[in-house]
C-alpha cells in the first residue's frame, strides 16, 4: 500500500486533496471539503459523505453543479455527526440543505443525528437515502438495499438542480426520484486490502468470483467460478433490469471497483451495451469509468437510471468538480 | 457503591481490552462486515480515555454521558451511535448520584440497552451487540461477574445466528458460522466492569 | 480478469469506447479512433498510439484541445504502421500531422515506417519522441529514455496550440519542449497481470517495492523493501529534481499505475508536495489521477514539467476528451 | 536448389514452431520484457500462413516479401519491423529467380540480417535477435541444420549477457542470466528452414 501509516490515511489524502484543488476549501483536521465559494447565496447545500475508500466518491464530487461539500469518514467507516453539522453551517445560505446519504446502517445513525443537532442550530435539512443495490433483498432479513452507484446519480442530478436556484423540496424531490429510478449490481474479481487490516479482506482465489458485492468489501452474496466479461454482463444487466423494468431510456454507469484497468472496463461497457440492446433498452448517455470505488478491489458495476427529460437535461448540466467535469 | 472512579476505571480497562483485541475484532467483521470494527472500537475508547483525563467529569453519570458523546464523536459507523448511545443514555439514567448501587447500575444500563434497541430497530436473536447486551443486562442485578459471563456467552451464541442488521445482514445465509463482531466487543465492554470492580470481588458492592 | 479473451481484449474495448463517446469515431477493424469532426480544417493533426494497457492514454485524450486520433496496439505491443498511415490520412487537413511517439524500440521503428508510407501518400509528417523516465541513463548501454508520464503533457499543451491553428512547426517546437522540460520516476507495489499471460509479469512478494519501473510491467532498477509513501516521494521526487533542475514553477502530474487507489494517490500528492517545497519548487498545477498506466499494476510515478507561460496557458487551454476535460 | 514450396514450409513450420513455444517466448519476454513476445510471433506468423494461402506468391523471393509484409502490418513491437524487414529484404534479395541454391539463399539473408541491424542499431553481443541471426548467416553457406545448430547456440549465449537495446536493456545488470526472447525466436526461424528442407538432409540442396 502507497501509504505513511494506517492511522493518517485520511489525513494524508485531505492534504493532497488541498493541494491539487485550488478551488476547494479543505479542512483536514475537521474532516471537511467544501466548494471554496460556498455558501452560495439562495442555493440548497448539497451534503454528503461516507467511509473513505471510495474515492472520488464523495470528495471528488464536490464543486458548482454538484455537492457544496463532502464529509469523509475512516476507510470503510461512516463519518461523525460533528462532521456534518460543520459542513451544513459551511453550506447553508438560509435556503436549507439536502444530506444525501447512502443506506448503510452507519450513515443512516450518524447522518440522522447531524441532522438533529443542525436543525436545532437553525439549518433547514431535508435527507434523501440512496439505496440502489438489487443484489440485497429489502426485507426484514437485512439492513435494506446498499446505496452503490447511483449516488453519482442523485449528486449530480440534484447538485444541477440545486445550482439552478430550486427550492429544497424540489432538490430533495429530484434527488428522491434519481434514487427510485436507479439499480445496481456489483462484482468483485478480487478482494480489497484495507490499510488498517493490511491484507485482503476475505479470501478470493484467482480462478473464482464474487457476485453482488458492496462497495465495502464485504464478500458477496455467492461465489462461483470465473465468468467471461460477457457472462458477468448477462448477470449484472438482468438483475439490474428485472428490477427496474425500465420503460424509457436509461443513463448507464459502468464503473469499475478500483483496480480493474480501463482497457477491461470499456469491454465490459460493449457487453452491457450488447445485453442492453438484447433486452431492447435504449442507452440515452454512458459513464464508463472508476468512480464508485472499493479501494483496490478488482471487479465492476453497473448502475442504470430510467432517466426522464428532466433528469438528462440536468446530467447535461454544467459540473466543474475533481472526478466529473464538463460543460463549463 | 460504584463511585466516579468505578466508572472510570471502567472506562479506561474497556480501552485496553479493545485495544488488546482491535485485531480479532477486525478481523471478525473481516469475515462478515467491513473490517473496520477493531479500529473504530480502539479510537474510539482511546478517545474516551483522553477525555475523561482532560475533562475529569465528578459523577458516575457525567463520566458515561462524556464518555458516549465522545464515541458519538470519533467512532462513526454503526457502533459508534450505538455504543455512544448506550453509555449516554446510560449515564443519563444515574442522574446526579455521585455513588450508585449495582441494582442502580444495571437498571440504568437496561434503559441504555433499550435505547440502543429502539435507536438501531435490532431485537434478540439478529446477530448484533444486542445478544450481548441484553443477557448481560438481566445478569447484572446478580454480579458484574455473571453479567461478563452472559455477555461472552452471548456473543459467542451469535455464531450460528443469520444477521438480519448491520452490514453483516447483506451477506443472507453467509452470515451464519461466524461470530459478529459488535456482540464480541460488548462483551469485553461488560467484562471490564468486573475489572472495575476488582479482580474476584464479583462486583457484589 | 474482466475479459472475454485475451485475443479480442483490444477489439471488445474499442467496441465499449464507441457505445460510451458519441464524440470519438472509432474504427474497431482498423484500431482507430478519431475526432468525430477530423479532418479540422487548416489545423495540424496530431497522432498518437503505442501499446494497450496504458488507458486513459491514448484513446481517453482524443478530442478537441488534445490528439486528433489514436491508435491503439496490442496489449503492451506497440500498433503496426497501417494504423498511423490511415490514422494521418483522416485527421490530415493539408496542414501536416505530428506523431507522438514513446520512445520504445517498437513505438520508434513503426511509427518511422509509417511516416514514410505516409509521406508517400502526400502528407507532412513530423514526429516528436517523449523520453521523460529518468530511471533510465541514456546511454549506449540502454535503448534510451522510456517514454512515460510526459506524453499526457505533450498531448495537451501541443494539442491546445494545434487547436489555435498553429503551423506544423510551431506544433512541433512546442512538443519537443514540453518533453524537454519533463522528467519522470515510477514505483511498481504490485506486478501487472496482462490478458495474454494470465498471472503476473514477475514476482514481487507484498513487502517489497520496485523502484525505476516502466509502464509495460517490466521489473524496475531496483528491488527494495516496502517503503512509506512519504519516502517513495522522496526518492521519486529527488530523482526528477536531480536531473531536471528546475528555476521556475512546474506542472506535477501525480499518477498511478491503474491499481492504486485514488485515497492513497492524493496522500501520496501529499508528501510529492512537501518534497516540492523543501526543495523550493513551487508547483503551478497539478493533476492527480490514474492516467498513464500500466493494467492493474499498483503504483504510481511522478512527471514534472517545468513550464513556461506559453505552456501554463496551453496547459489551461479548454480541452475536452473522455478523460481530461476542462474549459467547455 | 530451393523452390518456392520450400519457402513456404518455411514460413508454416515457423508458424508452428511459434505456436508450439509461444508460452516459453512470453515466458522469455516477462524476465526482462513485457510479456509479449511469444503472443506477437505467434500472431505474425499465424497471418503469414493466412496469406500465403490466400495469394498464392509464385516465387521465393514474393513468398518472403509477402511475408515479411505480413508481419510489418499484424505484430506490431519491436519484432514486428524487425522480423518484417528481414523477410522482406531476403525476399528481395532473391530477386525473381524460381529456385534458388543455398549460397543465394545464405547471401540473401546476410543481407536480411544486415538490414535488421541498420534498422534497429544493435551489433553482436547487445542481447537481441542478431545474437542468433549472426552465427547463422555464417554457417548457413554450409548447410541449413549447421545454420539451426548455430542460431540455437547463440540464442543460449546470449543468457549472460547484459542488453544494450530494446527492452531489457531497462534492466541494466538485471537483464544478466536470462536468455533474450528475440533470440529465442529467431533460433526457432532458423531452425525451420532444416525442417523445411526435410528431416535429416541437412538441407544441401
Ligand atoms: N441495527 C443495529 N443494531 C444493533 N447493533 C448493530 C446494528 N447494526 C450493526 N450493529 C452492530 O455494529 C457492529 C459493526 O460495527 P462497526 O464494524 O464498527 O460498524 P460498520 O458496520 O458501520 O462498519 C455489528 O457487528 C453489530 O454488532
Ligand atoms: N534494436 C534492436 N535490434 C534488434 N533486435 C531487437 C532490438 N530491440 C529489440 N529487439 C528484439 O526484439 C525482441 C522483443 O520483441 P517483442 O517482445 O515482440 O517486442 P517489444 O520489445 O516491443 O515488446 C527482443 O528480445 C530482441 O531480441
Ligand atoms: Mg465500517
Ligand atoms: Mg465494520
Ligand atoms: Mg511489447
Ligand atoms: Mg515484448
Amino acid at each position: 500500500m502507497l501509504i505513511n501509516v494506517p492511522e493518517t490515511v485520511v489525513a494524508d489524502a485531505l492534504r493532497g486533496i488541498a493541494a491539487a484543488h485550488p478551488d476547494l476549501t479543505v479542512d483536514v483536521e475537521n474532516r471537511l471539503v467544501v466548494r471554496r465559494d460556498a455558501p452560495v447565496a439562495g442555493k440548497v447545500g448539497l451534503v454528503s459523505g461516507g467511509g473513505s475508500g471510495h474515492e472520488p466518491l464523495h470528495a471528488g464530487f464536490v464543486g458548482p453543479g454538484m455537492l457544496s461539500a463532502a464529509c469523509p469518514g475512516e476507510v470503510f467507516t461512516s463519518p461523525v455527526p460533528d462532521q456534518m453539522v460543520r459542513a451544513a453551517a459551511a453550506v447553508d445560505s438560509g435556503a436549507g440543505v439536502l444530506f444525501v446519504v447512502k443506506n448503510y446502517t452507519g450513515d443512516v445513525l450518524n447522518f440522522d443525528m447531524a441532522a438533529e443537532l443542525a436543525e436545532d442550530e437553525g439549518v433547514r435539512v431535508a435527507r434523501v437515502l440512496v439505496d440502489d443495490d438489487v443484489a440485497v433483498a429489502d426485507s426484514t432479513f437485512t439492513a435494506g438495499r446498499r446505496g452503490t452507484g447511483a449516488t453519482l446519480f442523485v449528486e449530480k442530478i440534484a447538485g444541477a438542480l440545486a445550482d439552478e436556484g430550486a427550492p429544497l423540496e424540489q432538490v430533495e424531490a429530484v434527488a428522491r426520484r434519481v434514487n427510485e429510478s436507479s439499480r445496481s449490481f456489483g462484482v468483485a474479481l478480487g478482494a480489497v486490502t484495507t490499510p488498517a487490516k493490511g491484507s485482503p479482506t476475505f479470501d478470493l482465489p484467482p480462478g473464482e468470483l464474487e457476485l453482488g458485492i458492496g462497495i465495502h468489501g464485504e464478500p458477496g452474496r455467492e461465489r462461483r467460478p470465473m465468468m467471461t466479461s460477457g457472462e458477468i454482463a448477462d448477470v449484472a444487466v438482468h438483475a439490474v433490469l428485472d428490477d427496474l423494468r425500465p420503460t424509457g431510456p436509461v443513463l448507464a454507469l459502468v464503473n469499475g471497483m478500483g483496480a480493474t484497468p480501463l482497457l477491461e472496463l470499456y469491454g465490459f461497457n460493449a457487453e452491457v451495451r450488447r445485453v442492453l440492446s438484447e433486452r431492447g433498452v435504449p442507452v440515452a448517455r454512458t459513464l464508463v469509468g472508476n468512480y464508485v470505488t472499493s479501494l483496490d478491489m478488482a471487479g465492476c458495476s453497473v448502475t442504470l437510471c430510467q432517466a426522464d427529460e428532466e433528469m438528462l437535461r440536468l446530467w447535461d448540466a454544467p459540473v466543474r468538480t475533481p472526478a466529473l467535469r464538463w460543460g463549463r | 457503591m460504584l463511585d466516579t472512579d468505578f466508572f472510570r476505571r471502567w472506562m479506561t480497562a474497556t480501552a485496553s481490552a479493545v485495544d488488546r483485541e482491535a485485531d480479532r475484532l477486525t478481523g471478525l467483521d473481516s469475515a462478515i462486515g467491513d473490517a473496520d470494527h477493531g479500529s473504530n472500537m480502539r479510537r474510539g475508547f482511546g478517545a474516551v480515555t483522553d477525555v475523561l483525563e482532560k475533562e475529569s467529569p465528578g459523577t458516575p453519570g457525567a463520566v458515561l454521558v462524556l464518555a458516549g458523546r465522545q464515541l458519538i464523536s470519533t467512532v462513526g459507523g454503526a457502533s459508534g451511535p450505538l455504543y455512544g448511545t448506550l453509555l449516554r443514555r446510560t449515564g443519563k439514567a444515574l442522574g446526579d448520584a455521585a455513588e450508585v448501587s449495582l441494582d442502580e447500575l444495571a437498571e440504568a444500563f437496561g434503559a441504555g440497552v433499550a435505547a440502543v434497541a429502539q435507536l438501531g430497530g435490532a431485537k434478540a436473536g439478529d446477530k448484533t451487540m444486542l445478544d450481548a447486551l441484553l443477557p448481560a443486562v438481566e445478569a447484572l442485578g446478580e454480579s458484574v461477574g455473571a453479567a461478563g459471563d452472559a455477555a461472552l456467552a452471548g456473543a459467542l451464541a451469535t455464531v450460528p445466528l443469520r444477521a438480519r442488521k448491520g452490514r453483516a445482514s447483506y451477506l443472507g445465509e453467509r452470515s451464519i458460522g461466524h461470530e459478529d463482531p459488535g456482540a464480541a466487543s460488548a462483551a469485553l465492554l461488560v467484562a471490564a466492569l468486573a475489572e472495575a470492580a476488582g479482580t474476584g470481588d464479583g462486583g457484589r458492592a
